[in-house]
């Protein structure tokens, strides 16, 4: 963290960016948010860099790519992905940016925490090796594995290698132990009905607050279609019915072929909701249908919603099962 | 004052339901919101925080008003019925209590709103003091005293044993139809709750939002909080997503809707939030055109205009659950912190 | 609201006897801004468009439906009739109630229920249809002709002839192209260049006809009727106008190592060079690569030695931009590399050689004058072996999967040639199959077997070996006879495969015109549109679009120039007004739309929007009407909902689903 | 509301024909006299590659019971390309669906020629087929829709 401050000082000391974008420290261990930084005191007294910054700040970078000058901007191997996708949307400015690639180990969930029965915390401390976390509370001190209370994207993690950044800083860690796709397959797997208990009940606690809409760097629509009249789609009622499925399948869709799997919208969920599995089963789909495609790999790729061939398999065809 | 084992609470919720429509805290899939009873639902008194506040059992996230129909060439007009069942909200917290203070301020004024008003009427409240208040807690700020809610019933959760005060008539009438399942509380019992009062409340001491100051904040502040700077800078990360408004107990905004349904239009209204781009959208456009106003706005209404229309009554009641769910970390105890920061560098 | 009228027509019984008009009348009266509803026996009769002429202007009616027979009928009708009364044509729809109703449903009650549902869609669709103006954009009364080779020459006489301008765009020193390089022509076996030349004579002799001669095409814009192009005219280094054609500078040239592209690389030319004897313009240029002067600075000996003052090394590369209305590619084709088939020895032995190269042997002005010899050691070969499909209708990477069509008869011609001029060389042809279809091509492939003695061997050759004698080795496989063939030849022969001309991508690109995964050049449509390319204006000649011979090629350049002509004679182009459009607010400018585009019509720009007060620079999508062709593809890529169709609105689909499903 | 064996149930169902060759396939089906039922409502579109799947959703979402789409045969599409990128979203929807619990076979696709009067008839016939065993969708209705 000191070397990433440091260098950011330096950039910023000789005029190659006018500000950091970064994560600036909460007042509880565990809530950094992000934010711009224009001095060296301010990055001195409050950036921060660790297993809380899950935050993407790619999407930051849409707005930040309309200031004046560069903004140095910190991204995480997975960050950088949205970032290249939003490089082919044209929808923020490389040259706005001074992109340092930031190493990783593995992004810490606060749901996962307190799903250990953690309650009242007072102060979190994550060991030098990244492997355990203490946990200091109202009620006693834990200790728990770093592995337990990462966020699920981490288990499934792209790799640690930045897909685009002018430098890098700080060191990663393998953090994959599980198969992106198990748990789609888990579901293809079930019977319909199943498969629609499990979904009526995930999505049965959608509030629709767009957490999942906003954070997400793909949905960078200046206007949401579900937020306009063109369409007749514009509903913000929270009704037990139809009406959570076709904007969470939709918004899956107008994101398919770009989503890069950065997992924001299931760390954002106020509710939990495993959002990712929408998105992974287009990727799996797109993947299994059309031949391997990594959204943010390559910003001159076109997306496979936007090119074909001439045999491609016929819609009926069902993912998961061939 | 009575007990009940917290071992029989699935006879205690049967007797309830047995009454009345009861609404609790339910855990689906490891997220505790409050939901309809059925018989072995996932009842979970335990978890300090629902998502959601419990105001949707008055002020429901969306409700139709009423219904038009078509037949030929004419329209008729349906009206939708107003609530006319009791029903009982178990286990709502002292903040979320104050929450419904705060919607009453909005919807029992004059023009009363009929729906929330009969809903209200039909609602009997069974609190529950805080067991192990968190550390997003900080409702004393707001005056609020977890270990003793203001509701028709309270509850404390001790020792294995849920303690039972009925308050008010309401209260007293359902503790009066449960006398089959709650036994009679004695002195050592009322000592129990005594020390679950103090304990909580020492808790409530060591929370780090407790000392948190409302200096400054009141309903005369407008220009002056309106046009700080510190606005500009704070707003930043927010996403606009409408996380904050839909978890708070307070937050009253709705918009009215029609939804087509092919054979009738219904007229609805739900939950609007002014953290959205098309809040309070007229035909001109809108009032508020940067995410930095409405921003400014959710927070000013909060600490500054509602006090100033409700006899200096905050509408935060510090649950803190936008402290725990907003996806960028901002909540309303760092604006205040970067108020009070912001007045200390002045002086 | 609309005020809307709704018609229904009997269509004698073929409606009436199973759909109950009155009460379609009596339903859809009842529905939001019907004003009007009426039937009658046949809609599309005067009586009948009377009646709707009369409703309009009686009862002020902005739009109608008409419950007939299939739109494909009578849509314009109605249209037409809207028009005549005042009304915006796109203010009709049209509920299909004969064909997709009463002529397939037998019950009378369910039969007029779905009559009337389909009405109510019509009429939701109407409610929300607003009136639409073809627009309209002018033509420029001038062609381009991309590729100065036989399709070229010919597309550009054609519209010489109708009375267009039109300028051709050759990437080499002359036009003539691949045809100038064949020294005879299969079936009828006329020399190449005799049947040629008279074209190339003709084209530069036209007045209307312009030619860039060592010319590029460098960047093109604009659409259909109205393209700006800038062509590049690569420095000659000797002045046209002045410039005789003596010849006497590449007789005194000292620089003479450089291969003959002409020759196929088999001879070499000077650094100031022609290509060929008959080309046309008869203007060297100076490869400034192989010039002495260029490279050291020192020699000079061309200018010297012209007469004419006509050498000038200060020349420079000159862009010209000229406006065009119609563009025609011809840009031909080439022959595959071999360097992935060395199996046949290609690289390691001169005695294995390509049909093209043949072609130059066998050609009087060709490097062995028209002799039928060895490159290695010039000695006349006994035994030649033709081998085809060599990288044709391959299944793997290495080769093209298509057939190339014209190997089958240049080999039978080739084969009956050398039996002919020489009856003491065998011949001997391996091949997969014979395709003749054409006229007179079988016949012509039967005289070489039967005629002319030709061996055909049906079965691939697997290795060719060159020997330390010099011999080749030719280890093959008889299919019909189920044998392997271990054969020596003095030559090989290899029918390589043809490609488009690599320079194709980069054409296609500026055009925003579609090649397929093989180069080729895509068709609007396979086949009803062969000659047009799917980008307006934009016209396919010769072997660019797809492999060819000479006859076929000239037949697609005629077309080609009728297409092109039949644009060029209107002064106006009118719009089809059913096209996408974006909404500026909405757009986010992704692109995505453009990336599926067939036809090229969006474009990005960046523009100053104010959106509800907020003011800034932002790129959005462009829909250029004259191109789009309303297909819609753009419409569901958007995901904003920014990109919408003109008379097949979001909404108005919707409000259909919805009258539907109510 | 509930379907009773003996109550006939009347599928809903919406047919999205691209113009050039489904709906002229739909048409050469009535000039034929191809009987289908008519429970198929047809809404012409341009191109199949113009049927959005919020579209198909909304359809559901309305009542309908089954949703089919129709277009050009690969290959020979108006546009060229319009089909081959209907087909690429209509695969992914469809996948989708099915994930979600969504009856397999409440939607199809089907390429249509001009010529395929006979095809048209017969796919109609056999969806409806389809759509009749499925029974009603209660899966991706919205409860308000209903009377």
């Amino acid at each position: 963290m000191q070397e990433m401050i440091n260098r950011a000082k330096e950039l910023l000391s000789d005029g190659t960016v006018n500000r950091v974008l970064g994560w600036r420290r909460g007042d509880m261990s565990y809530n950094p948010e992000p934010s711009y930084f224009e001095t060296a005191e301010d990055l001195d007294a409050n950036f921060v860099y660790n297993g809380f910054c899950g935050a993407n700040l790619s999407k930051y970078m849409i707005e930040g790519s309309k200031l004046e000058g560069k903004t140095l901007v910190f991204l995480k191997p997975c960050d950088s992905y949205s970032f290249n996708q939003l490089i082919a949307e044209h929808r923020v400015d490389r040259d706005k940016a001074y992109i340092i690639g930031v190493g990783c180990m593995g992004k810490l969930s606060f749901e996962k925490i307190k799903e250990q029965g953690v309650k009242g915390i007072t102060n979190i401390t994550i060991d030098d090796a990244n492997e355990n976390i203490t946990v200091e509370t109202l009620y006693g001190e834990k200790t728990l594995a770093y592995k337990d209370c990462m966020l699920e994207r981490c288990h499934v993690c792209k790799g640690k290698e930045h897909q685009i950044f002018d430098e890098t800083i700080g060191e990663s860690r393998d953090t994959k132990d599980a198969d992106r796709f198990a748990e789609v397959e888990k579901i293809e797997a079930m019977s319909p009905e199943e498969k629609f208990a499990f979904f009526q009940n995930e999505l049965s606690r959608c509030i629709r607050c767009n957490a999942c809409r906003n954070v997400c760097p793909a949905c960078s629509c200046r206007k949401c279609v579900f937020d306009s009249t063109k369409f007749d789609s514009a509903q913000k009622a929270n009704v037990d019915s139809f009406e959570e499925r076709m904007f969470h399948i939709i918004r899956a869709f107008h994101v398919a072929g770009r989503c890069t799997d950065c997992g924001e919208c299931s760390r954002v969920c106020p509710q939990g909701i495993p959002l990712h599995l929408f998105n992974r089963k287009f990727i799996k789909d797109i993947d299994e249908f059309y031949g391997e495609f990594q959204a943010g790999v390559d910003p001159e790729a076109k997306s496979p919603l936007t090119s074909f061939t001439f045999n491609d398999v016929e819609p009926g065809v069902t993912g998961g099962r061939r | 004052m009575f007990k009940i084992a917290k071992s029989k609470l699935p006879e205690l919720l049967k007797a309830i339901a047995a009454q009345q429509e009861l609404f609790l805290p339910v855990n689906n899939n490891g997220q505790v919101n409050f939901a309809a009873w059925f018989e072995g639902c996932n009842a979970d008194i335990e978890t300090l925080k629902t998502v959601k506040s419990p105001k949707d059992m008055f002020f429901p996230q969306s409700e139709t008003l009423y219904t038009v129909k078509k037949e030929q060439h004419k329209l008729s007009v349906e009206p939708q019925a107003l609530a006319d069942q009791n029903f009982v909200a178990f286990g709502m917290k002292a903040c979320d209590i104050q929450g419904i203070k705060v919607l009453d301020k909005v919807f029992l004024a004059e023009p009363v709103d009929t729906f929330y008003r009969a809903r209200r009427e039909h609602g009997t409240i069974v609190a529950l003091a805080c067991h192990e208040p968190e550390e997003s807690c900080f409702c004393k700020v707001f005056g609020v005293d977890c270990a003793e809610p203001d509701a028709d019933v309270v509850m404390w959760n001790a020792n294995d044993t849920l303690y039972w005060k009925a308050v008010t008539d309401k209260g007293t009438a359902l503790t009066e139809a449960l006398s089959g399942v709650l036994e009679n509380a004695d002195a050592a019992d009322e000592k129990a709750v005594e020390t679950e009062q103090e304990n909580i409340r020492a808790i409530v001491e060591k929370l780090p939002y407790t000392n948190l100051s409302l200096e400054g904040w009141n309903g005369n502040v407008t220009e002056e909080k309106f046009n700080s700077p510190v606005w500009e800078k704070l707003y930043k990360p927010c996403l606009a997503c409408g996380t904050c408004t839909f978890v708070c107990p307070t937050c009253q905004c709705y918009d009215i809707k029609d939804y087509d349904t092919g054979h009738g239009i219904q007229r609805y209204r739900c939950w609007d939030s002014c953290m959205y781009s098309d809040f309070t959208m007229m035909a001109h456009g809108n009032n508020r055109t940067s995410q930095m106003q409405r921003f400014r706005q959710r927070f000013m209404h909060k600490l500054v205009y509602f006090p100033a229309n409700n006899d200096g009554m905050y509408s935060c009641v510090g649950c803190g659950r936008c402290v725990e769910k907003c996806p960028s970390s901002l909540n309303i105890v760092k604006v205040i912190k970067a108020f009070e920061k912001e007045a200390a560098n002045h002086e | 609201m609309q005020r809307i009228g709704v018609f229904v027509c009997h269509c004698g019984s073929n409606i009436a006897a199973t759909v109950d008009v009155k009460k379609v009348v009596e339903m859809v009266s009842h529905e939001p801004g019907v004003v009007h509803a009426e039937d009658y026996q046949y809609m599309c009769s005067e009586v009948g468009q009377a009646k709707i002429i009369e409703a309009i202007r009686e009862k002020h009616l902005t739009g109608l439906v008409v419950c007939s027979c299939s739109p494909r009928m009578h849509e314009t009708t109605f249209r037409k009739t809207a028009e005549r009364a005042g009304l915006n044509p796109y203010m009709v729809e049209i509920a299909n109630i004969r064909e997709h109703c009463s002529w397939i449903h037998k019950n009378m009650e369910e039969a007029t229920e779905k009559a009337v549902i389909l009405a109510r869609a019509a009429i939701a669709k109407v409610n929300l249809d607003a009136p639409l103006f073809p627009g309209e954009s002018r033509v420029t009364k001038r062609a381009l002709v991309i590729g100065g080779g036989i399709a070229g020459i010919q597309t550009a006489l054609d519209i010489a002839d109708a009375g267009y301008e039109v300028d051709i765009v050759e990437k080499t020193p002359s036009i003539g192209g691949r045809m100038s390089q064949l020294d005879k022509t299969f079936p009828t076996l006329d020399c190449s260049a005799c049947i040629l030349t008279p074209k190339m004579v003709e084209a530069s002799a036209n007045e209307k006809i312009h030619l860039y001669t060592y010319s590029e095409v460098e960047k093109v814009s604009g659409f259909v009727g109205d393209f700006t192009v800038d062509i590049r005219k690569k420095a000659r280094s000797v002045d046209m106008s002045k410039c005789t054609g003596c010849g006497v500078c590449q007789e005194k040239c000292p620089s003479r190592k450089t291969p003959s592209e002409f020759n196929r690389g088999l001879n070499t030319r000077s650094a100031i060079y022609t290509p060929f004897a008959q080309a046309i313009p008869n203007v060297p240029v100076i490869d400034r690569e192989a010039c002495i002067k260029f490279k050291t600075g020192k020699c000079g000996l061309c200018q010297k030695v012209c007469q004419a003052g006509a050498i000038d090394y200060e020349q420079k590369d000159e862009i010209v931009t000229e406006k065009y209305g119609a563009i025609v590619v011809a840009t031909g084709f080439d022959t595959i590399k071999l360097d992935k088939y060395d199996e046949y020895a290609y690289s390691q032995s001169k005695d294995v050689i390509t049909s093209l190269e043949l072609e130059r042997i066998m050609n009087a002005a060709g490097p062995t004058k028209g002799h039928l010899e060895r490159l290695s050691d010039g000695k006349h070969p006994k035994n030649m072996v033709f081998i085809q499909c060599v990288g044709s209708r391959c299944s793997d990477k290495r080769g093209k999967s298509y057939c190339s069509k014209i190997c089958c008869m240049y080999t039978a011609k080739h084969a009956m040639l050398i039996r002919d001029k020489y009856p003491d060389v065998n011949v001997t042809v391996f091949y997969i199959d014979v395709r003749t279809p054409g006229k007179n091509f079988d016949e012509f492939y039967r005289r070489a077997v039967e005629d002319y003695g030709v061996n055909y061997i049906k079965g691939q050759v697997g290795k060719v070996m060159p020997q330390p004698n010099g011999q080749l080795l030719v280890q093959g496989v008889d299919l019909l006879d189920n044998k392997q063939i271990l054969m020596e030849a003095d030559m090989v022969v290899l029918a390589t495969a043809i490609e488009p001309n690599a320079d194709v991508r980069r054409i296609a690109t500026m055009l925003t015109a579609s090649i397929d995964t093989n180069n080729f050049l895509t068709e609007a449509h396979a086949k009803l549109r062969p000659v047009e390319s799917p980008t307006a204006g934009v016209f396919l000649s010769g072997v660019c679009q797809g492999p060819k011979d000479i006859p076929e090629t000239v037949a697609q350049a005629g077309a080609a120039a009728v297409k092109a002509i039949g644009l060029l004679a209107k002064d106006k182009l009118m719009t089809n007004p059913c096209t996408a459009k974006s909404d500026e607010l909405l757009c986010n400018g992704c692109s995505q739309c453009a990336n599926v585009c067939p036809y090229g019509a969006i474009s990005y720009e960046t523009k100053l929007i104010n959106d509800h007060g907020i003011r800034e620079d932002r790129r959005v999508a462009v829909v250029n009407s004259a191109l789009c062709q309303g297909c819609g593809a753009c419409t569901v890529t958007c995901p904003s909902g920014a990109m919408d169709l003109q008379g097949f609105a979001n909404r108005q689909i919707l409000a259909e689903v919805d009258a539907i499903c109510r | 509301m509930s379907i009773t064996a003996n109550e006939e149930f009347k599928p809903k169902i919406v047919a999205f024909c691209c113009n050039w060759c489904s709906y002229a396939g739909a048409d050469l089906a009535g000039s034929s006299r191809l009987v289908y039922p008519a429970d198929v409502k047809i809404i012409r579109v341009p191109c199949s590659c113009r049927v959005n799947p919020m579209f198909i959703l909304h359809a559901f979402e309305k009542g309908a019971d089954g949703v089919i789409l129709c277009g050009c045969h690969p290959g020979d599409c108006h546009y060229s390309t319009g089909n081959y990128y209907a087909r690429r979203r209509m695969a992914l929807l469809f996948s989708m669906l099915d994930y979600i619990g969504v009856e397999h076979g409440r939607t199809r696709v089907e390429w249509v020629s001009a010529a395929e009067g006979v095809k048209f008839s017969q796919t109609m016939n056999e969806f409806v087929a389809k759509i009749t065993s499925l029974g009603k969708n209660v899966r991706l209705e919205d409860l308000r829709c209903r009377k």
